[in-house]
């Protein structure tokens, strides 16, 4: 028997595959492929103080191994989500997290303040990296100033698990994950979206209507592994690693890396049981070279 | 909205077998795929979200329509036009091969209430009409069909539609049928027309004027849309359309929509 | 008749197309495949002051649609370029720059004044932004104080035309381009490597002998283009754009988001053809949407 | 370095036709290629650099060594063992298709200046040996071969081989020929070892073993090495060795070294 379990600063985890947000829905649109109760947890949609409509069509391009997105944090709000959503998925076995976003530090709080109340939500996601609101998110957190001001005012409301979503369009990750780790997360994840764009060489326009967007996939990879590594070598808080995460392997090097978990997400969209997949190839790979615990392979790079 | 996209339908995802695949002209191909297990219900205007192999361009699945079912033989047929690398890719598959899908997604064109009902199909919006027809027969319904093409190489399955209603053409060049695109046909003028529902599927330049013909003559009018999606199942939330409600998303609140709650 | 010349502020292109420093060695390595009189240009291999032996094997490392490298500037200094490289290439019918390498400023002057000596290299590429040596380059091109230092200095020595390449791994290009324009640069050049890493689940090892990496290819595509279309507007010295262009497609979407020219990397690995098939290419465009003048297409993004 | 470093031999871009696909043994297969234009020269130990076609995995070429060459039926044939998903998609390739290759690549096995040489093949590392037992027999030489396997389900093509040179073999288990790696074979052993020089292919650690035993008894030994590549065409300056004279690209300056000159 393989242990899979993990102390992820006081999250109890029954194994290292969580969802990534805004690729898995509210975990309900996943119940007739896998079932929920045998993930580590999931992190629902991007949440945010009021209802929001999100960008206009067209959201999405696909590019090179991996895809462009311009949601826009669509979502009906924390009231909406408290009220109607959270009675719904609340007895599910698995950590629940809510991934809180933003575009004034008084948004932030007063979502994550609602968010408090909710017995079964272990922990939120603070999402200080969204690239696809004019308004801020990706802002928060591309300085070490005002990443540390909303962690700071967050924390002072916010009473149990505290992780906060990186963004990887910075010089330096690693200095942004220590002020977050100094301001009270309890834990980092990384990464989100790469800020990208696409053209349509026939039509001459943007592929999305923000022309901008978020890239995601496989293709960002070797970028989210490289600061996984460098941000877990420079903090103490754990680190859930994600980017381009596709299977078991690909969750091992995360692993490897220094990543305490990790969150499966575009992959959902190309199997939508790609986590059942992960988790099962995991125990695979203990087995075939003889890890007992799951603990024995987080930061396990040789040289 | 409608009771119709109330409707929650177990998905699965399962490995098809090739059967066949047919060229039927120039972009079109048809595919008939067989599956081991006993087919879920279907219901006209749902899709299926193919895993493309071997392609290195790409990378996400891609919607396509049912284009008939066959419940005893569990078999299901696809029919494609090549769009770009995915559905080349589609095209190029041989009979043995193992087709993934995700399917049955998406809500469906609502039974009609009463007779009789016009169902219009441009270029690859055919696609669905087939299964809808011969469902709606099923029901009692004797349904005429409206289908417009570019010329008269590219009417696709001639003898298959003509098997479930009354079919009517029209090709740009007017080498087929009436000349012009549908809303040109006869069918359209006031002293002909009698149809108290319209099902639509075809360009987006089609479906907006018929819509627009809809809500201006009163004809109840559902449009099936092709948005680009990502996953198909209504978790990325890409493939919204705008509707009096807000965004909608097309993989699952769609891809029917009635063109009175549609804001183009 | 398409006309693909282009005037690169000063720079006479007879078409947009160059290849990338470090992919196509000194040109000579393509001359079998290839007429080397009907590129736009090349850039010869990252040269440094003195010999570098780079980085030890392994150095490379196939990623989802892309490769990471970690060569480190392997190159036998500027006098062995100048005494024995430069003579073979020099009479070439088209552009060729050198891409000059460095971890020190000193090294930077030193050797743009002995290219600025050779009658036949209209320009250097100042590579301000190489990830894979230890003691500099990239740290130049990650802050706008040493970017503008090291232009500086080099544009005191160097009189033919500076184009400077910048870094995709900052959190704000802009200024970056902004900064090297300020200071004399006559052009920029974007994108280097993004800095990855790549670990083998197996053995648990990295796969490069330095860990990290620069990462190239059409994964980095998306992240590319959106940044070309950033520095493009905010400066007035023309862009080369670059990253992941394989196809005309490819390079159209480059000019169409600003760029005035672009630039061939990894893609002449796959295909040692490439540019021939992407200059074609694009005059296969031109005519097919009616396109007299490749200069309609730089910056015509609609929206 | 020594003289057939120096060769500069024009490359080539070329589509062959696949002509066959033979699976030898479970992860080995014998591809035929036919190629509509004239083969250039070919020299032992050169290699290609094979685009992988519908590998969504694979983005690089992959260096695979010549195997066997007819220039009067213009055909090259590879040795292919499945080592990941770009070897794979090779194994499955069919009758007809098409392969796009740049060759010939490298510098080659130097002639031998007398008789009597042996040539060591181990695992996959056979590849080679064919083709080059076949030229220097053609040049009068009557080579010896010492190929290496791990039993004997894993021997290839003994038949060819055999029409080449005298042929020996180790396979771990002792299942057939000697038991042990080739440094076992009696071949080595100091009685009868009576060989001028070595040329040899196979996993890196057979190298080394061979080229200390060849130093340590003053035995030319040249090999041929499978450093991971990105352009095959000294370019990217990946795929370097170290050796006396600082880094040298196996693509251009190999495959073939001889043992003297590297740093291992
Ligand atoms: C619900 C639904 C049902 C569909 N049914 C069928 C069907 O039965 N038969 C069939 O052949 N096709 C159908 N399509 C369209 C099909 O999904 C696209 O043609 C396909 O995804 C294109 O993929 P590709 O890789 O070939 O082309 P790509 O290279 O991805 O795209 C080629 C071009 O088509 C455009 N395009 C791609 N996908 C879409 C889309 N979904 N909507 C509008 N434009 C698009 C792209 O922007 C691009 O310009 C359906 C789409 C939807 C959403
Ligand atoms: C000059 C030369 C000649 C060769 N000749 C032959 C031949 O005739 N027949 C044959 O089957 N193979 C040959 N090879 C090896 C072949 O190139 C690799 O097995 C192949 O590139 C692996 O690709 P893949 O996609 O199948 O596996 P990948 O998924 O790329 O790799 C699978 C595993 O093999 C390792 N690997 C991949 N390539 C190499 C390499 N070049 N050297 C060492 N380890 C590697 C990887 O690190 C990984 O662990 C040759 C290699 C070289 C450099
Ligand atoms: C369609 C889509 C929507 C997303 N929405 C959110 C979101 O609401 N909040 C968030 O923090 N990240 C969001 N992300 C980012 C993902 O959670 C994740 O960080 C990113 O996709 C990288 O992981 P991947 O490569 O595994 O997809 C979204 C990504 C996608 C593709
Ligand atoms: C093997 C390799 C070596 C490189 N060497 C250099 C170099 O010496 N100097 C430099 O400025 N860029 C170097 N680059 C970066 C490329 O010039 C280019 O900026 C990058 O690869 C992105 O473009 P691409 O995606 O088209 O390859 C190198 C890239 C590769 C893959
Ligand atoms: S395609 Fe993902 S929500 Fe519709
Ligand atoms: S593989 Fe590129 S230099 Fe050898």
């Amino acid at each position: 028997m393989v242990n899979l379990e993990i102390n992820f600063n006081g999250l109890k985890l029954k194994n290292p595959v969580l969802t990534a947000s805004g690729t898995f829905g509210y975990g309900t649109e996943f119940t007739d492929f896998i079932d929920l109760n045998r993930l580590g947890g999931f992190i629902v949609k991007g949440t945010t103080l009021n209802h929001r409509e999100g960008n206009p069509y067209p959201r999405m391009a696909e590019t090179p191994s991996g895809m462009l997105n311009a949601v826009g944090l669509q979502n009906k709000g924390v009231k909406v989500f408290c009220d109607k959503i959270y009675p719904e998925i609340k007895d599910y076995k698995t950590n629940i997290l809510v991934n809180v976003s933003g575009s004034a530090i008084e948004d932030y709080v007063a979502t994550a303040e609602m968010i408090n109340t909710l017995d079964n939500i272990p922990g939120i996601e603070l999402n200080i990296s969204c690239p696809n609101v004019k308004e801020g998110g990706m802002a928060f957190g591309t300085s070490c100033v005002s990443a540390a001001e909303v962690v700071k005012e967050v924390r002072k409301v916010y009473k149990k698990h505290l992780m906060v979503k990186l963004s990887p369009n910075v010089t330096d990750i690693v200095s942004i994950a220590q002020t977050v780790e100094e301001h009270g997360a309890d834990s980092v994840s990384l990464v989100n979206t790469f800020l990208g764009m696409a053209i349509d060489a026939k039509t001459r326009k943007p592929k999305l209507s923000t022309i901008t967007g978020g890239l995601s996939g496989p293709a960002i990879k070797p970028i989210a592994l490289r600061m996984v590594w460098q941000v877990s070598k420079a903090v103490k808080i754990p680190v859930c690693g994600l980017g381009g995460i596709m299977t078991a392997e690909d969750a091992i090097e995360f692993l490897l890396a220094g990543a305490s978990s990790i969150q499966v997400g575009t992959a959902n969209f190309v199997e939508p049981d790609a986590t059942i997949k992960i988790i099962e190839g995991i125990k695979y790979y203990c087995r075939k070279y003889g890890v007992k615990d799951i603990n024995e392979l987080i930061g396990g790079l040789k040289s | 909205m409608s009771y119709y996209y109330s409707m929650k339908m177990k998905k699965y995802i399962q490995d098809f077998e090739v059967l066949r695949n047919e060229r039927l002209s120039k972009d079109y191909y048809l595919l008939k795929l067989w599956c081991e297990e006993e087919l879920p219900v279907i219901m006209p205007a749902q899709f299926a979200e193919l895993k493309i192999n071997d392609s290195p361009s790409t990378f996400l699945r891609r919607p396509i329509s049912i284009h008939d079912v066959n419940y005893e033989k569990n078999t299901i047929t696809l029919l494609i036009r090549i769009a770009g690398d995915g559905t080349a890719k589609l095209s190029e598959i041989r009979q043995g091969m193992i087709l993934n899908m995700i399917y049955p997604l998406g809500n469906s064109f609502s039974l009609p209430l009463k007779d009789k009902v016009l169902l219009v199909g441009g270029g690859c919006g055919v696609a669905p009409m087939l299964y809808t027809a011969r469902y709606f027969m099923q029901f009692g319904f004797d349904p005429t069909l409206l289908l417009g093409y570019r010329d008269k190489e590219s009417v696709l399955r001639r003898g298959k539609f003509e098997k479930y209603g009354n079919v009517f053409y029209t090709t740009e060049d007017g080498s087929f049928g009436e000349k012009g695109n549908v809303l040109n046909h006869s069918l359209f003028s006031p002293e002909v027309f009698n149809f108290t529902k319209i099902y639509a599927c075809g360009p987006e330049a089609m479906l907006k004027n018929l819509g627009k013909w809809a809500i201006e003559h009163g004809v109840d009018c559902e449009v099936s849309l092709e948005n680009l999606m990502a996953c198909g199942v209504g978790a990325c939330l890409c493939c919204v359309q705008n509707t009096n409600e807000g965004h909608k998303c097309v993989c699952t609140e769609g891809p029917v929509f009635n063109v009175k709650d549609l804001i183009w």
